[in-house]
């Protein structure tokens, strides 16, 4: 922040409290029970409305309405490409192109790769020198084969990955595509900014009691970030260790450590599936707004003065006390559209988990 | 601690007297002398008293001083009975217990008999396959087993909780068992010393905005200047007026002007000087109360919220779970006779082990007490020197503002050793052993 | 960190405080002496500012409750079917390859390497179960469309027994009503007295109310989600490694179409049981009543579907009780709650 | 009463310390500020606490009557849902067993087929008996779990448990009408949370919200499950009877049974109060009162202070003030009946926790 600012606020705050002093000095005629309650009505008037209401409008349309504009809109803006980013690990052209996690994949595979030399020179030497028993020496033959095979798909596992990445990011374009955009927005915007309605309401005459809204705001903002963020991290730990799951999988003694991590590494992949699925039943759930006919779905405004619906009627900005732009009605929102929409946003943050729970043990 | 408690309270009674009263000038003690006097008739003291926050200080050190009283009522008696509680089971041979348990005993011993009678002419007059007849005498045992059982149930519960409680106290002999009080309750002082911070603290600020209040509605308005010459009289404003006049000279004989114009330019200085340093005075200290006002620099009790929350919920946990350990425990002693019974048939084993498990949970659950009471002894004695500094709070160590947190985790582990040991418990429930 | 900085913060945080203890300003009431009628006029205006925020709470309650008016329209709410068509004739095609893959795949075991003859007829049976699933399908929507059908058809039946339709005080809407009117009133009146005297009765009714809304959007949602994945979910149940994945979301897609019988028996349950307290034990309070039909509402469809666990109810009433305090997080407990709602998956269905 | 209270208090704040009554005397004298202050925590105190309590009484009184109480099975509530449920099965009932008749008549296939659709056919059977027996089977049931309630509940006096509850949530019989149901130990707690601070002063009325509703809200749920499962009986047996959904319908006839049964539980609950209350020696898990001198002392400065707000003389406030002594320097709380009150909620709970999957 700049000197200047700083002093503006400084002597903002000094301006506030000197001309607030005059009022702690002046005092009404205490014999004129007029006078006296005129000064209460006033001292209480300029705590609410001079003081308080303002402040909280302040905080509601100059703070949180640009926060709204520009963080609340943000994923409803940009959820395709949050949605379809992807890291990459071989493609040094593409966007989500990052040596380390193809550094930490090739790491980990010359970490594994002399245990798979040793195990194969162990079993041939157990073929060729100490052959026991037929079946023992078939054991062994099969051993030699499966660990040959996964030597194979453990040395490709970066192109596996890849192509994985590459499928999943296909098949949820594909997906994603089929939303049709209109609808989504149309669905997000009525949760997020229902709930900004409903939190100016309230908020302007207590903000305790709308606490609650306000602070879905930011989880409708921000949660759905968080899980694709999640995703990313998962996926990349898990591509690190997908090798050794591989070369785990491959061990009769570690299979389930083996299986637990592929899946999780597919899981993780394909989420982005999931997360475009539910785009795509976003979209398709625009239809609830129609659940009940227009006239009997209620409606609320964010107008907070008892005139205010008057107000818009006749045009004039409900909340306005400035004339600023930000003190416009913002338009009612419907019981429907506000109940679709935020579970809209609960469903991209509940289906990832749902999926995470339903898809387990899916390998032999 | 005491002391500690003592010398706070005293603190937080001496700081009142201190705190100035607008209109009488007289402390709060004089005040209160006053209201507390029946024959007197003048309410305006009590009215001024009253009026200001001094009454609210004097309201929230009250507030402070019983929930200082209730804290070290309950601390006295952790200290005193912890073991007690932890020892105490509910006794089967009570009358009354003894009682109930054998309506349960009578009315299952009669269904006993009916399956026993029924079995015995089973085996006797139907004479089907040996196997069938095998088994049936192998029900017929368990049956009459299961008879007995039931009708001594009282004494085997009486035996059990013996054997626990037994057991508890051998275990509780171990190691100076007074540590875990000890520390459970310095958490719970420790988070009754910030409340009395957070509320007794402001009140010096607030005092600060009393004085400027006090400034403002009393000694300004009788503030005059040091000297006026001839205007001694008249208001503020008609003094400056009689001096612009004559400054402009309107209306004012010549005589003066011509006479002691000097005389009229001192007392205009003077004048002049003295309105500034009242204004200026005015200025300041309204600025002080109103900023303090504004500020809001007063005692806020929900401040204390949480550290009282954490309070009382450290307080229920404790005498919670012991308290409900007793009563389920009562419970199940009630109904154990049925669970015996239940466990003594085929088709309703699953559920007489259920509840013969709960029985045997709910009873040694006092043992797990006395073992982390144990551990949290031990572990203090063999806490190397100086390792109770790390903490939160004001950093020296047994402050009264410091919280350590090795005594934060002791505190915490007797807090939750019932819950842990019930999802161990469901685990082995789960687990099908038996 | 410079100094200018911290200047900053500390100017920032000395003019934000009055702003955060404007709010509670506004309301106090202080112990100064002051005259009758000074303190009439300060009432005044508190009465102004709390009559305001009354309004805005009645409006936020009718806006909330409006859901007991239209129960029988949001019970039956599904999702149109022509809407899923396309979609799901994309995901078809979508699936299409993966079935001839299978299809060619096992068809040239069949003819190639046909070693065995157990071999044979397992690769017969998978071939047969193959077409039949590209068969299924094929016809998926036209299944959906059947159970959606089906389920709203039945739930409709029920509440034909009842008198739902009617906004009445005997009526399910009626009584769910008095659960949370009661308390809205009672926030009412404990606000007049002080301003923030009624907010966790507020936070009570807002919490089951949008618990409500919420509960049925989501479902209308899911039921969304698992038809268009109606295709994959055979997919997935047609090859035997994945046929555990299948399995489950079979059941995820038969218990969310069949929610709304569960709420339809609610209804019914609801005035049934109101009906018959009223005969058993008459004088039965109603606000009580009300209450515990809202857990009802909630609650009975995993009941019906013998999902439910008891404890978990317990939990339930005891989170909402305990979160009503914290004048936070009204709504993060129903995202809470309808997280579990989603998640809710008992081994006791697993065998369907 | 709330009414008459504040009226009073109003009135003689009002009359005692003004000089003149006239209407401007009135308006002008300056006690308005703590009259409005007291009266609004003292209206606040009083209406939550109302607020939370109500029924409160009707709990204490039918508490046995409360447990005891059962759906008529017989009634038009639950046979009209049966009923209904009955016409929804029975084509199914009807379709299965012709359909095995078939089975068994012409495709009479492996004799081990024979054997299975003999067994589904008489469990089919049975079901069908039982089904259009279910009301007679059900008022049984029920008849049979509400004597054995009686029968238990006469073991130990009920009274000393709504005494005790009386005691936690109510007021002891020897207060004044217009306190009597303020005096509690709750309602102690409560009042001095509302004058410390408002904001604490609804944090402590939830524990009263907690257990008088949630007792309230109980015994209705349980009523109702009742209704439910006797309703959808016919359902459960169906269901039950089939090899593929035999677990879903032993779950419901589970619950049917527990739901029913759980009055024994709570009627065993109640006992178990009874005897710890009686068993526990005084003073144990008690949080002692403030010494009686201290007491007398916290209650003139606190009768004291708010008789000298509201300007009541002081004489007139030392009236009340044995009674806030007698209540301060009686034990604040005793555990055990304190947690007996909440073990009432809690064991129901446990108890339908334990008793899952009894069925074969």
């Amino acid at each position: 922040m700049k000197e200047n600012r700083i002093i503006i606020l400084i002597t903002a705050v000094a301006l506030v409290c000197l001309a607030c002093a005059p009022f702690a000095i002046a005092e009404a005629d205490p014999l004129d029970p007029i006078a006296q309650a005129a000064e209460g009505a006033a001292e209480a008037s300029a705590k609410y409305f001079i003081v308080a209401i303002p402040i909280r409008m302040w905080f509601q349309y100059e703070m949180m309405y640009p926060w709204m504009l520009s963080y609340g809109e943000s994923f409803i803006n940009n959820y395709k490409e949050a949605i379809l980013a992807n890291p990459s690990l071989l493609d040094s052209s593409a966007k989500g192109y990052n040596p380390g996690i193809t550094n930490a994949v090739s790491y980990s595979i010359s970490l594994m790769l002399p245990f798979y030399i040793l195990a194969i020179v162990l079993t041939g030497a157990y073929i060729m020198f100490i052959s026991g028993s037929i079946e023992g020496r078939v054991k062994a033959k099969n051993l030699l084969k499966r660990l040959v095979v996964s030597m194979i798909f453990f040395s490709m596992s970066p192109l596996i990955l890849e192509t994985m990445l590459v499928t999943s990011q296909s098949i949820s374009s594909a997906i994603i595509n089929q939303a049709d955009p209109a609808n989504v927005r149309m669905v997000l915007e009525g949760g997020i900014w229902g709930s900004y309605v409903i939190f100016c309401k309230l908020g302007v005459t207590d903000l305790e009691i709308s606490i609650a809204y306000w602070t879905s705001l930011y989880v409708m903002a921000w949660l759905p970030y968080m899980v694709i963020g999640m995703r990313h991290i998962m996926m990349c730990l898990f591509c690190m260790v997908f090798p050794i799951g591989i070369a785990l999988y491959s061990f009769v003694y570690m299979r389930d450590i083996g299986r637990k991590i592929l899946e999780q590494t597919i899981v993780w992949i394909y989420l982005q599936a999931f997360l475009s699925m539910a785009i795509l039943v976003i979209s398709l759930g625009a239809s609830y707004y129609y659940l009940l006919p227009a006239d009997q779905n209620p409606k609320l405004t964010n107008a907070i003065m008892p005139l205010g619906s008057l107000g818009e009627s006749l045009g004039m900005p409900s909340t306005g006390y400035q004339g600023s732009p930000a003190y416009v009605s913002l338009g009612p929102t419907s019981i429907l559209s506000y109940a679709v929409g935020s579970m809209g946003y609960a469903l991209l943050i509940a289906v990832p988990f749902m999926m995470l729970r339903l898809l387990n043990k899916f390998l032999p | 601690m005491k002391n500690k408690i003592f010398s706070l309270l005293a603190i937080a009674l001496l700081l009142t007297p201190f705190l100035p009263i607008p209109s009488a000038h007289a402390t709060l003690i004089e005040t209160a002398k006053k209201q507390f006097n029946p024959f007197n008739k003048d309410w305006s003291d009590i009215r001024h008293y009253l009026g200001d926050e001094n009454f609210e200080h004097a309201r929230l050190i009250l507030y402070l001083l019983v929930l200082g009283i209730y804290t070290w009522n309950i601390t006295s008696d952790i200290l005193l009975n912890l073991n007690t509680y932890i020892l105490m089971n509910p006794s089967p041979m009570e009358p009354s217990v003894l009682n109930v348990m054998n309506f349960f005993i009578f009315n299952l011993q009669v269904v006993f008999i009916l399956a026993i009678a029924a079995t015995a002419l089973y085996i006797v007059f139907s004479s089907p396959a040996p196997k069938k007849r095998a088994k049936a005498k192998s029900m017929l045992g368990r049956l009459v087993m299961g008879m007995l059982l039931v009708s001594i149930s009282p004494y085997i519960m009486k035996l059990f909780f013996d054997l626990s409680s037994g057991m508890t106290g051998t275990i509780l002999n171990q190691a100076d068992s007074s540590v875990a009080a000890t520390e459970y309750t310095d958490i719970i002082w420790k988070l009754y010393f910030p409340q009395v911070l957070i509320i007794v603290l402001p009140m010096a600020g607030h005092s600060l905005e009393y004085n400027a209040h006090h400034v403002i509605k009393h000694e300004l308005p009788n503030m005059q200047p040091e000297y006026f010459g001839n205007l001694q009289t008249g208001t503020a404003n008609e003094q400056r007026d009689l001096v612009v006049e004559e400054l402009l000279g309107q209306g004012a004989p010549e005589a003066i002007i011509a006479d002691d114009a000097d005389q009229i330019m001192n007392d205009q200085r003077a004048f002049i000087s003295s309105n500034t340093k009242k204004m200026i005075q005015s200025k300041v200290w309204g600025t002080i109360e109103y900023g303090m006002r504004y500020m809001k620099i007063a005692p806020h009790p929900e401040q204390t919220f949480a550290y009282l929350m954490a309070e009382i919920a450290m307080i229920f946990a404790l005498y919670g779970f012991l308290a409900l350990r007793y009563i389920m425990l009562m419970i199940w002693v009630i109904l154990f006779p049925l669970s015996l019974f239940l466990s003594s048939f085929e088709l309703t084993r699953g559920l007489g082990r259920n509840m013969i498990e709960q029985t045997v949970f709910w009873t040694i659950l006092q043992i797990f007490y006395a073992v982390s009471i144990d551990v949290i002894a031990v572990g203090f004695s063999i806490l190397p020197k100086g390792y109770d500094y790390f903490g939160v709070g004001l950093n020296y160590t047994g402050g009264m503002f410091f919280i350590s947190f090795f005594s934060l985790a002791a505190a915490i582990l007797l807090m939750l050793t019932p819950i842990l040991v019930l999802m161990l418990s469901q685990r082995l429930t789960q687990m099908d052993l038996g | 960190m410079d100094k200018h900085k911290i200047i900053t913060v500390l100017v920032i945080a000395a003019f934000f405080m009055p702003i955060i203890y404007a709010d509670d300003t506004a309301g106090e009431d202080s112990l100064e002496a002051k005259s009758f009628a000074k303190v009439l006029g300060e009432e005044a205006v508190k009465g102004i500012s709390k009559g305001w925020m009354i309004w805005m709470c009645q409006d936020l309650y009718t806006f909330l409750s409006s859901i007991t008016g239209h129960l029988r329209e949001y019970i039956i709410a599904n999702p149109p079917i022509d809407d899923l068509k396309g979609v799901q004739g994309f995901f078809i095609a979508l699936m299409q390859p993966f079935f001839v893959l299978g299809i060619v795949l096992t068809s040239a075991y069949l003819l190639l390497y046909s070693e065995s003859p157990r071999g044979r007829a397992k690769a017969k049976a998978v071939l047969v179960r193959l077409v039949y699933a590209l068969v299924l399908v094929s016809l998926s929507p036209l299944i959906i469309m059947l159970l959606i059908t089906f389920s709203s058809n039945l739930s409709g039946a029920i509440m034909d027994y009842t008198n739902v339709d009617s906004t009445s005080a005997d009526s399910a809407g009626g009584i769910i009503e008095e659960g949370s009117g009661h308390m809205h009133h009672m926030f009412d009146v404990l606000t007049i007295i002080h301003r923030t005297g009624g907010v966790e009765l507020l936070l009570l009714w807002e919490t089951f109310l949008l618990i409500m809304n919420f509960v049925i959007a989501m479902r209308y949602l899911l039921v969304i989600l698992w038809s268009i994945m109606f295709p994959v979910t055979l997919l997935l149940f047609s090859f035997t490694p994945t046929k555990s994945i299948g399995k489950k979301f079979l059941h995820q897609t038969f218990l969310w179409i069949f929610v709304q019988v569960g709420w339809a028996i609610a209804v019914l349950l609801i005035e049934s049981s109101v009906r018959g307290m009223d005969i058993a034990m008459p004088g039965y309070p109603m606000a009580k009543i009300g209450l515990a039909c809202l857990f009802l509402f909630l609650t009975t469809p995993r009941v019906v579907f013998g999902l439910m666990d008891w404890l978990s109810l317990g939990v339930e009433v005891v989170e909402i009780v305990n979160a009503a305090p914290l004048s936070m997080g009204a709504l993060t407990m129903d995202e809470m709650k309808v997280e579990r709602e989603v998640i809710v998956e008992e081994p006791a269905l697993d065998n369907l | 009463m709330l009414i008459i209270f504040s009226l009073l208090t109003t009135v003689i704040a009002i009359t005692v310390p003004t000089p003149d009554l006239s209407l401007k005397g009135i308006l002008l004298s300056k006690t308005a500020g703590q009259t409005s202050w007291w009266l609004k925590r003292t209206i606040y105190a009083f209406v939550s606490l109302d607020y939370s309590k109500e029924d409160f009484g009707f709990i204490i009184d039918n508490l046995s009557d409360l447990i005891l109480i059962n759906p008529d099975a017989k009634g038009t509530e639950v046979m009209g849902g049966l009923h209904f449920f009955l016409s929804l099965i029975q084509p199914l009932y009807l379709l299965t067993i012709t359909v095995t008749a078939f089975y068994l008549i012409f495709i009479s296939g492996s004799p081990s087929g024979r054997a299975k659709a003999k067994s589904l056919m008489g469990s089919l059977i049975l079901g069908m008996i039982i089904i259009s027996l279910s009301p007679v089977l059900l008022s049984a049931l029920a008849n049979f779990s509400a004597i054995t309630t009686k029968a238990i509940m006469g073991q130990a006096d009920v009274s000393v448990v709504t005494d005790n509850l009386q005691n936690v949530f109510g007021a002891p019989e020897n207060m004044p009408d217009y306190m009597a149901s303020h005096t509690c130990t709750l309602c102690l707690m409560h009042w001095m949370a509302t004058f410390t601070e408002i904001e604490l002063g609804y944090y402590t009325f939830l524990p009263f919200m907690i257990m008088i509703w949630g007792l309230g809200v109980y015994f209705f749920l349980r009523f109702a499950m009742i209704t439910l499962w006797m309703m959808i009986f016919p359902l459960s047996m169906l269901l039950y009877s089939f090899e593929t959904t035999k677990a879903v319908g032993r779950n419901m006839l589970e619950q049917t049974i527990m739901w029913i049964f759980l009055q024994i539980f709570n009627a065993v609950v109640i006992i178990a109060i009874t005897l710890c209350i009686i068993q526990s020696q005084p003073g144990i898990m008690t949080v002692p009162g403030v010494p009686a001198w201290m007491g007398e002392l916290l209650a003139i400065g606190i009768v004291g202070t708010a008789a000298g707000a509201i300007n009541i003389p002081f004489i007139g406030g030392l009236a009340v003030s044995p009674v806030v002594a007698a209540r301060l320097s009686s034990p604040l709380i005793e555990f055990i009946p304190f947690v007996g009150c909440f073990a009432m909620l809690l064991a129901p709970l446990f108890i339908m926790r334990l008793f899952k999957g009894f069925l074969p």
